[in-house]
């Protein structure tokens, strides 16, 4: 027992070492970005003053299930985080970490903030939990496809094995440039970034599910989307760019990817929903599958 | 020592008792049912797990021939446990059924012949039950709100019996006998013939894709225990035949060594891939809650088809464990919503909102439920996906890993709808006096929501239990360290995942709490962009809930109109043999008989 | 006991109620009552009377007519008494069918079958005389005549062939003659179409749908049960121990199976329910020729059993539920189950039965017919047989379903106590025999051999 | 330090400092443009004048935000909307005030339909002079209200929380009623 | 149809038609005339048989000298871009008018806007009386001449008071 408790510590541990990269990365992104509008951007740290500004205003609730929600959902979401390897030697649960964890824990952090906004009774949180959903349905297919033929590939669904095969025998992203590149969009889809923000666009729904979150509970919230970027990009170097032996490369990596993210989706104005499940359901998958067959069947 | 025959003629006898009973009180003979259904339950799992439950016939009179197998066991015990489950809910729904006493006696029927059906030893036995089983549940449809999706599920379950019955036919011409492992036997062509026969059946009775159009209509329709039993408990009769047709025959096939299946085991999977699709879609934009459990239903059971199809002790044990989770948690769906059709008398989405004000309990019970569907980690449903989706990929079949996908994200998708637009959103005032189900009906909504828990944090006991199973058929145990489950390329350790996950939420709650509380705010006073408004109705977000995506493909499957060209065809075939044959002029037949006559004499004969 | 007095007694009483009107239903009864008894007290046998053995009437009394005489006098002693009020004015008729019956069952004379077919005729029209619809009547009659007319043809071809006309004589005559196939063609042929008429194959029997249409409760049973299940009889004994169906078998397989999808299928697009019943029967009837033809004689009578045990309730209650509520269209008679339940569950009982679901007598009998025509490896035909019962299942349920539950106002209508008790035993005799068919199987044993063995004997007296 | 437990009003007012430093450096302010001086805002927050380098950035709820702008003349039926949103913006929250019509009606001073005096109806914290102040004084304005949160003098919510009643006879006085029931909004 | 047709063209063809009281060529594209009272009706008819098919405005002006209100039509034809303003004057106390509807049924919130504004009331219109803009109003029709707003604002809304006078008095320094 003892063991398991030890890494559950590191879990949290991990959760944490999550947070707070990809706050501080976010912050750095705010100011990449500014630099670009040829302007100064905030402070490197100005997403931890938000965060600590709204956990520290005076909130409002709207029911046992707006809370209960968003605790499920916070609290899912640093579940999944603590079962991430940060490089190969560096994981809270060796041998336990499989990718469907993360697919389906990450859907109980969605699960939860949907299940708050709609109880807030507010129908623009429906209307922007509904698209978020439809999008889910839209991204995650392909990137699955593509995941098969990784895990197919390298015999293993646990990312330490996987990242070991890469190390071995070349990155992903070399050996399979269409499923790096669909992976890619889906990226940019998990992330919620511009050109697929159909769920927290502002200038139509409100910021859609966040519409009657302030205080406390919005905080929470930029925790929980803080580390669900963290889950996403570092599954994606994981998958793609060969993990890290070290946490040097691991942070090299994980910056470039998120920023290279954060600086096409601040190129991008905004798809319709149903937009992007016809643009996912067309090229995204029908490459990812000719892929997978190419791969695997040949 | 318990003999199987006697857990059959005394749920027979219940039945007529409770007929009997319920002439005068019905709630009584409803009761009563409960007791039926928790005697057998109880007999089944107590003498099962420490197997004697003898199988020697002396009372019944002929044919019926029992034998006991762990394969039948499993399922006897799942059955008649969603049976019990769903009992406690009839004396409620008893006094609006025209006519009560033979809902209680065709309940207890359906029971028996599902019980018959899982220890038959040979195929006249199951027909005689698997045929008990169609036609007393045939019967209960008509009590609620419809009569017309009695005759569509008789049409449906009667092709699939009488498929059955023509291979049985079958293999008894040619070998000679209607014991189960006779179909083993059989090769080449008519092995193929059988497979197929006995595939349609499983199809008709689960609701596969092209014989699932009975399923939204009987049980969107059909009242509400009626439509728990259905989902749950009856249609796993499909499952067990597609088990037995797809593991015990072997046909001559060609190897596809692509997907490393055989052909005909692959064409059974590409059915269930798109029975997931299509059950997925259409279950995304009903507006009935029932309709959509009920398409729910049916992707599932594509789920389970895809599973068995892949015959590997990991799709296997896969396709027991998705039984069992699917079983629980649409039960519990199913019972949740009937909960609210009792209290409101409505289970149209777009007329509900709220309830979670008036009935949480239902509400959290409902929320487990969708969880372990949607395949959510700390329940069943999770484990069982986890297991499919490891064969599915260790087969590396492209197409059905596309489908499996799309249908559990898409089952996200379709039960958040209820929870959304029916439990959650604005506290509608047409509802003000809804109060909690009632104590009852509580009882086993719990018990159905710890199930689904246990099986989803501690999966050991089940998954030693389908070991014996697949056992029977000739496959190699999973292997299970005291955490984790041996996967085909990973490993899972389910009780890990769901501490972890309470830890996670433990570590939240305690940060919700130390910050300051936060101010109560009733639900009208929310953002509307500066406008006043007074009426819940505009604020609560629940008619065509997914509108953006169903614009996107036809509300009506192609299939469901081939059926009712088919109807069509054989009414105008009836008309032109009346018009022709059946008039009232004699020379018509005095023609009819020169003729024959004329043939004759043309003819080579004379 | 000699066995013509089965014939005898009935006539001579047709005689007396001629005299005086008032005791001919008394008589009527009396009769029915006696030849019940005396179908339980003869003894097998071949009887000649008068001792003209190769030419004059002999009859044949072996499992096959006992079992025959037992069922369809029972049935005809129950219809009557079911229905007196309308037996009245017709008892003089009825003593003359019953003769006609009880000689048609047991004659193994051609010539004497077609008197009796003639006899059994004539009473059919005067029955069907009474539901005041002359046309059909005189449809039937027309029909029923040509019918007759051919099967004399037929008889007299092949007397002129074999010689004899004793039906035990025939067989071995041909074989010992060496008769080619060919021109015995002829003369069964037309046979078969004289006996197809009364028997409702299917280009033969326009005159079903106007007789049965609008039948009273007496009139629909005796003409679909009592007298069916006699001409299915007969014409069973005729294609197992004397036609020869060389060249011709291809024909008449393909008119039964025609019979038996049309009437299925003729159900099924039909919206009244005695219409659905008349087309029921009538491929019910076509399938039991069928099973004669291809030889399979148990489940054959298994299901002419069947079939008439149900023809009975469903006929008998459809004609009180007209009667009752003066429209026989299935919209308007929604629901009428409802207050009446008894005769509800005896119609539900009948009908399921009919379909052949488990626990009544009608599967066991299709169990049985699919059994043996695998042996046979008939696959086609039973796959026909499983489709034509799924579009009969379908129509059925569905006729179920609308009388059990109502959409708008429900009629209701009044049936006597001695009805409801008959039918409801017969019911549970559907549902006992379901169960438990030990006792029945093992008297339909010995049928085969003993028809056989008649033969064998060379008719030697 | 004698008792080292510090009683639970110290508590708050560590817990309010800590507080205040992170609200002073992110703002969030609400998109709702009342009037006129709003077309200054985009100034702000482009390359020229950046308001997101002192943390300051739009946010699309009241909920969220923590400032409410109330750029320009103020009409009848903009402030029965005002309240409402007011109302609705999680404490601590402050107003900011652009131009003369918010202080004494400006060049609307007499128009039946423009307010005179805002800080009769809404507790203000910061006024910023200009009739369209440019965006030099708009980041003036928002520093200023910076430093106010530092020395703790941002308190327009406390008044509007203790003296709810004075305000809300004013705001009767002047609009009626602020919860408009008509043909419109049954 | 008569498009591309300048305004003095458009004008004669009106003048021989109707009794004008007077006309005003504005610019190229606008023409204003003025008509009687009872022959509003005939004239918007037959201006939107020509083409005019869409009521741009109706609005009202107060000449409180004369004791007259003005309502003003204007109509615009897309194929002939001539904005035509048809005016008639009505009497200022009790102004009562025939709502123009039945021509142009967009005028319905237009004349309860004049109503709102300037007391016009129109029979014929059922919800001409409504409030549409301005929220529970209880004085007179702000617009009018005779309504004095400062005195409004004075009473409704609290004023600042100012201790020193900064007005500069007609500019004494």
């Amino acid at each position: 027992m003892s063991v398991i408790l030890m890494s559950m510590l590191i879990g949290l541990g991990v959760a944490l070492f999550g947070f707070t990269l990809q706050t501080t990365i976010g912050g750095i992104n705010r100011k990449v970005v500014g630099r670009m509008q040829k302007r100064y951007g905030p402070k490197w740290y100005q997403e931890f003053l938000d965060i600590f500004k709204a956990l520290s205003k005076r909130a409002i609730s709207h029911g046992w299930i707006y809370d209960f929600g968003v605790i499920m959902a916070v609290g899912g979401i640093t579940a999944t985080a603590m079962f991430m390897p940060i490089t190969d030697s560096l994981v809270a649960f060796a041998g336990y970490d499989n990718f469907f964890i993360f697919v389906y824990l990450l859907a109980v952090g969605m699960l939860g903030m949907a299940m708050s906004a709609s109880g807030s009774g507010n129908p623009l949180a429906s209307i922007g939990v509904m698209r978020a959903l439809t999008q889910m349905l839209a991204y995650e297919v392909p990137f699955m496809v593509v995941v098969i033929t990784i895990i197919k590939v390298s015999g293993t669904s646990s990312l330490t094995g996987i990242m070991e095969f890469q190390q071995a025998n070349g990155w992903f992203a070399l050996s399979l440039p269409i499923g790096f590149g669909v992976a890619f969009l889906s990226l940019l889809g998990m992330l919620g970034k511009k050109p697929f923000e159909t769920y927290i666009a502002p200038s139509e729904i409100a910021s859609g599910p966040m519409v009657e979150y302030g205080g406390k509970q919005l905080g929470l919230l930029f925790v929980m989307h803080e580390i669900a970027t963290f889950i996403e990009v570092s599954l994606f170097v994981h998958l793609f760019l060969g993990g890290a032996s070290n946490i040097i490369e691991f942070l090299a990596k994980y910056f470039i990817v998120y920023t290279v993210a954060n600086l096409i989706s601040n190129l991008n104005g905004r798809f319709k929903i149903d937009q992007v499940v016809v643009f996912f359901y067309k090229w995204p998958l029908a490459l990812a599958v000719l892929q997978a067959i190419w791969v695997l069947w040949r | 020592m318990f003999s199987i025959e006697l857990v059959v003629l005394s749920t027979l006898l219940a039945g007529v008792l409770a007929y009997i009973v319920s002439i005068k009180l019905p709630k009584l003979g409803s009761y009563l049912t409960i007791l039926a259904s928790l005697a057998v339950f109880s007999v089944l799992a107590y003498f099962g797990f420490n197997n004697n439950l003898d199988a020697e016939v002396n009372l019944i009179p002929q044919f019926v021939l029992f034998k006991t197998s762990m394969f039948g066991l499993y399922f006897a015990i799942i059955v008649s446990f969603i049976f019990f489950m769903v009992s406690f809910f009839n004396p409620y729904f008893i006094k609006d059924y025209k006519y009560p006493a033979a809902y209680n006696l065709f309940y207890l029927m359906a029971l028996a012949g599902t019980i018959g059906v899982f220890f038959a030893s040979n195929f006249i036995t199951l027909f005689i039950f698997f045929e008990i089983v169609v036609w007393t549940s045939m019967f209960l449809i008509p009590l609620g709100k419809k009569r017309k999706p009695t005759v569509t599920y008789f049409v449906f379950s009667t092709v699939g019996s009488f498929a059955m019955l023509y291979a049985v036919m079958f293999t008894f011409s040619i070998t000679g006998s209607f014991d189960l492992a006779a179909i083993s036997v059989l090769s080449g062509k008519s092995a193929l013939l059988v497979y197929i026969l006995l595939a349609v059946a499983g199809f008709a009775k689960l609701g596969a894709y092209p014989f699932y159009v009975w399923l939204p209509k009987v049980l969107g329709k059909s009242p509400d225990p009626v439509s728990a039993v259905f989902s749950g408990g009856i249609e796993k009769l499909g499952a067990f035949i597609a088990f037995m047709a797809i593991l015990r025959i072997s046909p001559a096939s060609i190897y596809l060594e692509a997907v490393g299946m055989y052909l005909q085991n692959y064409v059974i999977a590409i059915f269930g891939a798109i029975t997931i699709v299509v059950g997925t879609l259409q279950a995304i934009r009903q507006d009935d809650a029932k309709k959509l459990l009920a398409y729910s239903s049916a992707s599932n059971g594509g789920y389970i088809l895809v599973a068995i199809a892949m015959s590997s002790s990991i799709s296997l044990t896969g396709a027991m464990y998705h039984i069992l989770a699917h079983a629980l948690a649409s039960t519990a769906a199913f019972l949740a919503i009937a909960v609210v059709h009792y209290r409101t008398k409505t289970t149209k989405i777009s007329e509900l909102g709220g309830m979670i004000h008036h009935m949480p309990l239902t509400y959290m019970v409902y929320l487990m439920a969708i969880i372990s569907m949607a395949g959510i980690p700390p329940m069943g449903g999770f484990i069982s996906k986890w297991l499919i989706f490891q064969a599915v990929i260790n087969k590396q079949m492209i197409i059905v890993a596309v489908a499996t996908f799309f249908g559990s994200i898409g089952s996200f998708l379709y039960v958040f709808r209820p929870l959304a637009a029916l439990f959650l959103g604005q506290k509608l005032p047409k509802y003000k006096g809804v109060k909690e189900a009632p104590f009852l009906m509580m009882i086993p909504l719990i018990i159905l929501t710890l199930g689904s828990f246990y099986i989803g944090v501690i999966p050991n006991q089940v998954i030693d239990f389908s070991n014996k199973v697949i056992a029977e058929f000739g496959f190699g145990p999973l292997l299970m360290n005291e955490f984790g489950i041996q996967g085909a390329n990973g490993t899972l350790s389910a009780p890990i995942i769901a501490s972890v996950f309470g830890l996670g939420v433990v570590v939240i709650a305690i940060i919700f709490f130390i910050l300051p509380k936060s101010r109560k705010v009733g639900l009208m006073d929310t953002y509307t962009s500066g406008e006043f408004i007074y009426t819940e109705e505009l604020l609560h977000y629940s008619a065509d809930f997914y509108a953006p995506f169903e614009r996107l493909y036809p509300a009506k499957p192609l299939i469901s109109k081939v059926y009712a060209m088919i109807k069509e065809k054989v009414n105008e075939l009836g008309r032109f043999f009346k018009y022709w044959f059946f008039t009232n002029k004699p020379e018509v037949t005095v023609l009819w008989i020169v003729l024959i006559l004329t043939l004759l004499v043309w003819g080579d004969i004379l | 006991m000699n066995p013509v007095l089965l014939i005898a007694i009935p006539l001579l009483f047709a005689f007396l109620s001629i005299m005086n009107k008032k005791f001919a239903r008394p008589l009527l009864l009396v009769a029915l009552l006696l030849d019940v008894y005396l179908v339980f007290t003869i003894s097998k046998g071949l009887y000649s009377i008068g001792g003209f053995s190769q030419y004059g009437i002999n009859l044949l009394v072996d499992q096959y007519s006992l079992i025959g005489l037992m069922v369809v006098n029972v049935v005809f002693f129950l219809t009557v008494v079911t229905n007196c009020k309308e037996v009245k004015r017709l008892s003089t008729v009825l003593l003359v069918a019953l003769a006609g019956v009880n000689g048609l069952l047991l004659t193994n004379d051609l010539f004497n079958l077609f008197v009796f077919l003639e006899i059994v005729g004539i009473s059919a029209y005067l029955i069907t005389s009474g539901n005041k619809r002359p046309l059909a009547t005189f449809n039937y009659l027309v029909q029923g005549t040509v019918g007759s007319g051919l099967y004399l043809l037929g008889l007299i071809l092949l007397y002129s062939m074999t010689g004899t006309l004793n039906m035990a004589l025939i067989l071995p005559t041909i074989v010992d003659k060496a008769i080619p196939l060919s021109n015995l063609a002829l003369p069964f042929m037309l046979m078969f179409i004289g006996l197809g008429v009364e028997a409702k194959l299917l280009p033969f029997n326009s005159w079903v749908k106007g007789v049965l249409q609008n039948a009273n409760a007496l009139t629909s049973v005796l003409i679909a049960g009592v007298f069916a299940t006699t001409i299915a009889l007969t014409f069973g004994r005729l294609l197992s121990t004397v036609f020869v169906l060389g060249s011709i078998s291809n024909i008449v397989l393909v008119i039964l199976a025609v019979t038996m999808l049309a009437g299925e299928v003729a159900a099924f697009a039909s919206k009244r329910i005695r219409e659905v019943l008349l087309f029921s029967a009538i491929a019910q009837s076509g399938l039991i020729i069928l099973l004669f033809a291809n030889g399979l004689v148990i489940p054959a009578i298994m299901l002419i059993i069947a079939n008439i045990v149900s023809k009975y309730i469903l006929f008998t209650i459809t004609g009180k539920m007209v009667d009752g509520t003066k429209t026989d269209e299935i919209e308007s008679l929604q629901g009428v189950f409802s207050k009446n339940k008894l005769v509800g569950f005896a119609f539900t009982v009948a009908s399921l039965s009919v379909i052949g679901l488990p626990l009544f007598f009608g599967f066991i009998v299709k169990l049985n017919i699919l059994t043996s025509l695998f042996s046979q490896y008939q696959l086609f035909l039973s796959a026909l047989i499983l489709v034509v019962s799924l579009i009969e299942g379908t129509y059925f349920v569905k006729l179920l379903i609308k009388l059990w539950y109502s959409v708008g106002e429900v009629k209701t209508f009044k049936v006597d106590a001695l009805v409801k008790v008959v039918t409801l035993i017969f019911a549970l005799g559907l549902i006992v025999f379901g169960v438990y068919t030990k006792p029945l199987t093992d008297s339909l044993m010995t049928v085969p051999e003993e028809m056989m063995e008649a033969i064998a004997e060379r008719g030697n007296f | 330090m004698e008792n080292k437990k510090l009683t639970q009003a110290q508590m708050d007012t560590k817990w309010t400092e800590l507080g205040d430093f992170f609200r002073r450096k992110s703002i969030w302010m609400l998109m709702y443009c009342t009037g006129c001086c709003a077309i200054e805002l985009p100034q702000a927050m482009t390359s020229a004048y950046d308001m997101e380098r002192l943390g300051m950035g739009p946010m699309a709820t009241p909920r969220q935000a923590d400032v409410l702008l109330i750029t320009g003349y103020l009409s009848l039926k903009t402030l029965r909307r005002l309240v409402y949103t007011y109302e609705q913006m999680s404490e601590p929250k402050y107003v900011v005030a652009f131009g003369p019509c918010v202080i004494n009606g400006g060049i609307y001073h007499d128009s039946h339909a423009v307010l005179n005096r805002l800080d009769h109806y809404l507790p203000i914290d910061v006024y910023i002079s200009g009739c369209m102040p440019n965006p030099e004084s708009v980041m003036n304005g928002f520093t200023d209200l910076m430093d106010l949160i530092k020395n703790k003098t941002a308190v327009g919510w406390k008044n509007y929380r203790d003296n709810n009643e004075w305000y809300k006879k004013n705001q009767m006085d002047a609009l009626g009623e602020v919860f408009v029931h008509d043909e419109f909004h049954e | 149809m008569m498009n591309s047709m300048n305004n003095q063209a458009l004008v004669s063809e009106l003048e021989n038609r109707f009794s004008l009281l007077n006309v005003d060529l504005v610019s190229e594209s606008q023409v204003a005339i003025d008509i009687s009272n009872n022959d509003v009706h005939t004239v918007l008819a037959y201006l939107k048989s020509l083409g005019w098919k869409q009521l741009s405005m109706l609005t009202n002006v107060d000449w409180i000298e004369e004791g007259k209100y003005q309502l003003v039509y204007i109509i615009f034809n897309w194929d002939n871009p001539i904005y035509i303003q048809v005016r008639t004057k009505i009497e200022r106390e009790n102004p009562v008018f025939r709502t123009v509807t039945s021509v142009y049924p967009g005028a319905k919130y237009y004349e309860r806007d004049v109503h709102e504004f300037f007391g016009v009331k129109f029979e014929g219109n059922p919800d001409s009386e409504k409030q549409l803009f301005l929220e529970n109003w209880d004085d007179l029709p702000p617009l009018r001449k005779d309504f004095d707003a400062k005195a409004y604002s004075d009473r409704k809304y609290a004023k600042r008071e100012y201790t020193k006078d900064f007005s500069n008095k007609g500019g004494k320094k």
